[in-house]
């Protein structure tokens, strides 16, 4: 007899199995179309790297080589000279080996003038890696190309449509910038 | 007979340093002492020489002991207790592979995680990352007193202090 | 790694020297087991590791101690931020830095949020191994949902580099409670489902219950750890034997069980997801929503020399780093003692005796990850 | 500092037919599913009716015009074989994408409808190679004789009353011998590859059919014994008032069990099992040779149910609206109920394979002498017993 029951206890199961998988038939499938339909990624998501000029054109960066010290992958070279006339420095080369990167954001977290920023555009794939030694003109091109991009200092940024660069609305910001919004003022000067 | 060893506590685990050749005796006390679980064995270049640290629990009362041991560059030989813990077995094997211990007694002493035919022990901090011999490299002397000679008994926290000096 | 291969025993025409790996699809990944076949039963098995060798051991020696944490991410890149925290606790405890509840209540949620994201991954390819195809691709698409919790916080899926010491890197994102209640309400739900094809079904039974039988005593002296330790019915789990986090402040159970096969194996993996979400439920409620993320480390990290071992309880085992110190900004040593190296070291005692396809089951019942244990 | 521009072209260039996969359109996924049982109902009724029609017409019903009429119809049914090959595939994709939560192929042709033909096609581009340590005449033979031996199972299967190519008195026998013969294809193939996983894969093969070839053969007899007579039509004949799966409920079950076993699908796919031997028997082949294993794997997945069917559930017998018997309406209405009755088994073979994990082998052998032998015994007395007092 338990035999039997063993034997109606494996159909059971075998039955309840068939029926858990045929009922995915009727669920949506979660397929994302990428090519058709670009995804919506979070602004904090690090798909790419990029260097953001300012609205006029100038340098944000101060070449302080932070990144280039924070970075653990050592992917960023930088050169840089004093400024003849002024104060600071000037950069001569601002190198980032995007093939080597690990993506891990340190020298975002690094910058003080959040100069050098993650952004979006993950369609780096190419058929020349070459291509993906990004030198300072790649970067700016990065940035110019996207429409928002983040840094943990100031948060969102997005360029609006005269391009104008601005920071993101509250409710696109992620969380914890409470202590970020305030000092937007004076870096940007 | 007596062991040569130092015995000090940190954070939460005992730390044994012992003479290699009185490794094996001590890792068989320890293992009577019911110290069953082996967490790993870690082979370290200390600059003066190779270290081996073998880190055991004892699973019912969770207690922590560390047993190190030093041996110079040129003999850097250590009884193996892969017979007492057999999960030792393969971090021996990764500490010959990494350093060049050489642990007298493992089963089966080959290269792990490196080809069989590879010739350097990379973690050797004569080399650099690239595996490039760094110019200039010399070994430092080999420290005195001896890394298992215990402090004098009347300073108890000495031993704290002479800890951080092997290290480095 | 090794290009050794078995001699055949001079006089045995009946035994057939077979390479499963490193290409072979049940290896997950690049283990290679040189094995002796008669006929279907295994008379020898012979692991080569370290084809995915990377020696993050020498790099880490070269790097600063913040820039070592993105290089433990690669190591058990199933698991995440899993791999960051003994790091983390060994420093912050050499530098005496004090984390914040809240800190360490997210660090807590992440990590089990891993440890579900893993067992899933786990329970998929168990079951492709054996031969199912349809449960693969279940558990991806619901790790595809923690791994977008994790992204909206970290900024990264499968590699957050989330944890600091002190803390970590950024608050939550602000829906990331909502989003994680919510997948506890559904993953609840779907491991209904999980249990019909898995646990329950009698394929499953027959191939698993009283195969690769590990004893408590072998499995203690091989130094295994983990689910695996946990089914020979040791119940030494890191988080309950020497806490960390947010650990003793939550209630759960070590589900153990006395059999030690493969079944065993797989059922405590399936007690530790339900055990992953009652500690994530806790967390939501005990977790208050704003409040400081990072403690006060100092801006250069330069721990006192000495050393620690810190270890932590992650999908596999016990993920152990042994760190030391010479005082500089660089860590002198770091030395990862890694749960599925460990577990991985007793496929000679299993696999010899079993059957070819038995091997396979007991194989990925160890749930090995090669980044993990080439390192 | 100069920079390698960024190629204009790596964005996603559109395919060919591009399907917009945003809109659902299930009605798309049906009609295609509908053209592909169209084409192959049509097929059936232009072999089985049409050609003897025709041939007839001309006069050329004898001697060797008869000859050349069945080549005619061998042809024919090859090419049905291919339409069944390409919709079995695509319904096996489709369905294992559906209950998987995906979509399975959608970009070439409506609802990736065309997307098989491309597959066919780029195993035929594909270099069909020979390894270095393979018996080359056995290598080259086995891909022939495994598509052969299930081809030829066609010859008996009744598509309707009189629609069938041999309606010889020994149909079960002439099965029997036929479908072991696939086997021999399996086991040359896996041992002539000269790979280690393959000769695995053929051995567990051989042991396998060893293993369920005789419960098989046990419930051929017993369905011969219930209906009296070794002709395959002759058994759907029989069925007319009841269905076989009734009275003989056990072997049917059996018969199920077998036949999973026969087809190498899944919970006994052991000579294949890509996570254990990564391909088994055929893992040293490419293109078109490995295109005749799986079109042989394809024509089985439709012989083994079209014969659960002609044993157990009435073959072609439906109601038939007052047609009359032997016309070629009815004929062709009795082929399209066998062909929907077998694809109901299909779907259920191919539910089967997106639920079940793997058996062990040993486990299938042991299955079959200790339980499915005598079961089958036991089920061969019983009809035997039922047909003296029923009858």
């Amino acid at each position: 007899m338990s035999l039997l029951q063993e034997v109606w206890q494996a159909v059971k199961a075998i039955g309840t199995g068939m029926a858990t998988v045929h009922k995915r038939v009727y669920e949506e499938a979660p397929t994302e179309f990428y090519p058709y339909v670009k995804p919506d990624l979070p602004p904090v998501s690090v798909q790419s790297l990029a260097l953001v000029e300012n609205e006029d054109g100038s340098e944000r960066c101060i070449v302080c080589l932070q990144c280039e010290r924070a970075c653990p992958a050592q992917v960023i070279t930088i050169e840089r000279h004093r400024n003849p006339e002024g104060k600071g420095f000037l950069i001569d080369r601002f190198d980032i080996d995007l093939v080597n990167c690990m993506y891990c954001a340190a020298c975002v977290e690094a910058c003080p003038v959040s100069s050098i920023v993650t952004i979006q555009d993950f369609e780096m794939s190419t058929y020349d890696l070459r291509t993906l030694r990004a030198d300072i003109d790649f970067l700016h091109e990065q940035a110019r190309n996207s429409r928002q991009w983040y840094s943990p200092k100031f948060g969102v940024e997005i360029r609006t449509e005269d391009g104008r660069i601005e920071k993101a609305p509250p409710e696109m910001q992620p969380g914890g910038l409470a202590e970020i919004l305030k000092p937007a003022e004076e870096v940007d000067s | 007979m007596e062991l040569r060893l130092k015995q000090e506590r940190l954070f939460d685990e005992d730390i044994y340093t012992v003479h290699p050749e009185d490794y094996r005796a001590l890792c068989e006390k320890l293992k009577a002492d019911g110290f069953d679980f082996p967490r790993a064995v870690s082979g370290i270049d200390t600059g003066y020489g190779l270290r081996v640290t073998l880190h055991l629990t004892r699973l019912h009362d969770r207690a922590k002991v560390t047993v190190r041991t030093d041996v110079r560059y040129e003999n850097p030989v250590v009884a193996s207790v892969t017979d007492l813990w057999p999960g030792v077995e393969w971090y021996e094997r990764e500490a010959y592979d990494m350093l060049g211990v050489r642990f007298s007694g493992h089963p089966d002493l080959r290269r792990i995680l490196l080809e069989d035919e590879w010739e350097l022990h990379p973690l050797l901090k004569r080399y650099d990352t690239g595996g490039y011999p760094i110019p200039g490299w010399e070994p430092k002397a080999w420290p005195d007193p001896d890394p298992w000679t215990p402090p004098p008994p009347p300073e108890p926290e000495a031993g704290e202090a002479g800890e951080g000096g092997e290290a480095s | 790694m090794s290009t050794m291969n078995l001699e055949p025993v001079p006089g045995r025409t009946d035994e057939m020297i077979v390479n499963m790996g490193p290409q072979h699809p049940a290896t997950h990944g690049v283990l290679r087991v040189v094995l002796g076949l008669e006929g279907e039963r295994i008379t020898r098995a012979v692991p080569h590791i370290g084809y995915l060798h990377r020696n993050h051991e020498k790099i880490e020696e070269a790097r600063t101690y913040p820039m070592v944490i993105p290089y433990t991410d690669r190591m058990d890149y199933v698991s995440g931020t899993q791999n960051e925290l003994p790091f983390v606790l060994a420093i912050e405890d050499m530098l005496g830095v004090e984390v914040p509840d809240r800190a360490r209540k997210i660090r807590t949620m992440f990590f089990e949020l891993f440890r579900l994201a893993s067992h899933l991954v786990w329970m998929g390819t168990a079951m492709l191994d054996l031969g199912a195809i349809s449960p693969f691709l279940y558990t991806f698409w619901d790790r595809e949902i923690i791994l977008g919790i994790v992204e909206k916080t970290a900024g990264a899926r499968m590699l957050p580099n989330y944890y600091t010491f002190g803390g970590v890197r950024r608050d939550v994102h602000p829906d990331f409670f909502k989003e994680v209640a919510d997948l506890l309400d559904h993953l609840e739900r779907r491991m209904v489902d999980y249990e019909h094809l898995v646990l329950e079904s009698p394929v499953v039974h027959a191939r698993t219950i009283g195969v690769g039988v590990l004893s408590k005593e072998r499995a203690i002296a091989r130094g295994v750890s983990g689910p695996v330790l946990r089914a020979s019915g040791v119940a030494y789990d890191v988080r309950k034997a020497f806490p960390y986090d947010a650990y003793p402040d939550v209630e759960f159970e070590i589900p153990t069980s006395p059999d030690g096969d493969t079944y065993a194996r797989f059922w405590v993996r399936f007690q530790e997801m339900y055990q992953s979400i009652r500690i994530l439920r806790q967390l939501l409620e005990l977790t208050p929503k704003t409040g400081p993320f990072k403690g006060k480390a100092p801006a250069r990290i330069k721990p006192p020399a000495g050393e620690r071992y810190r270890a932590v309880e992650n999908s596999r085992g016990e993920l152990g780093v042994f760190v030391i110190s010479d005082g500089t900004d660089k860590p002198y040593r770091v030395k990862h003692r890694g749960a599925a190296f460990s577990n991985l070291q007793i496929i000679p005692d299993l696999f010899i005796g079993a059957k070819f396809s038995d091997a396979i089951a007991i194989l990925s019942s160890l749930d090995p990850v090669f980044g993990e244990i080439d390192r | 500092m100069s920079q390698i521009p960024i190629p204009e072209d790596r964005h996603f260039r559109p395919r060919l037919f591009g399907y917009d996969p945003q809109k659902s359109r299930p009605w798309l996924e049906r009609a295609v599913y509908s053209a592909y049982v169209f084409v192959f109902w049509l097929l059936v009724i232009t072999t089985y009716a049409g050609v003897p029609a025709l041939f007839g017409a001309l006069g050329w019903d004898s001697g060797w015009g008869f000859v050349f009429m069945r080549a005619l119809q061998v042809v024919l049914l090859f090419l049905l074989s291919a339409v069944l090959a390409l919709l079995l595939i695509l319904v096996l994709r489709k369905y294992l994408g559906k209950v998987q939560e995906r979509f399975g192929p959608m970009h070439y042709g409506p609802a990736g409808g065309i997307q098989t033909i491309f597959d066919a096609l780029k195993l035929l581009a594909k270099e069909d190679f020979v390894p270095a340590a393979a018996d080359v005449l056995t290598f080259r033979l086995a891909p022939a004789v495994t598509f052969v031996a299930s081809f030829a199972m066609f010859a008996v299967i009744p598509f309707a009353s009189g629609w069938v190519l041999a309606d010889t008195n020994v149909g079960l026998v002439y099965l029997i011998a036929v479908s072991t013969l696939s086997t021999y294809g399996v086991l040359l193939g896996g041992v002539s590859s000269g790979n280690k996983w393959a000769l695995i894969g053929a051995l567990r093969a051989g042991a396998q059919m060893v293993s369920y070839e005789i419960p098989l053969a046990l419930v051929f007899l017993t369905v011969a014994v219930w209906s009296g007579t070794l002709s395959l039509s002759g058994i759907v004949d029989a069925q007319l008032g009841l269905w076989n799966f009734l009275p003989l409920a056990l072997p049917f079950v059996l018969y199920v069990i077998a036949s999973l076993a026969e087809l190498k699908h899944i919970p006994f796919d052991f000579p294949e099992a890509e996570s254990e031997l990564i391909a088994g028997y055929n893992v040293e082949y490419s293109g078109m040779s490995f295109a005749f294993f799986f079109l042989a794997e394809f024509v089985e997945l439709f012989l083994l149910p079209a014969l659960i069917v002609v044993f157990f559930f009435g073959g072609w017998h439906g109601p038939l609206f007052g047609l009359e018997p032997g016309s070629l309406a009815a004929g062709a209405l009795e082929s399209l109920y066998f062909t929907l009755k077998t694809a109901v088994w299909v779907w259920i073979f191919l539910w089967i394979r997106a639920t079940l994990p793997r058996y062990r082998d040993d486990q299938l052998m042991e299955f079959a002498w200790k339980a499915m032998i005598p079961l089958a015994l036991f089920g061969l007395v019983l009809a035997a017993y039922m047909r003296l007092i029923w009858r």
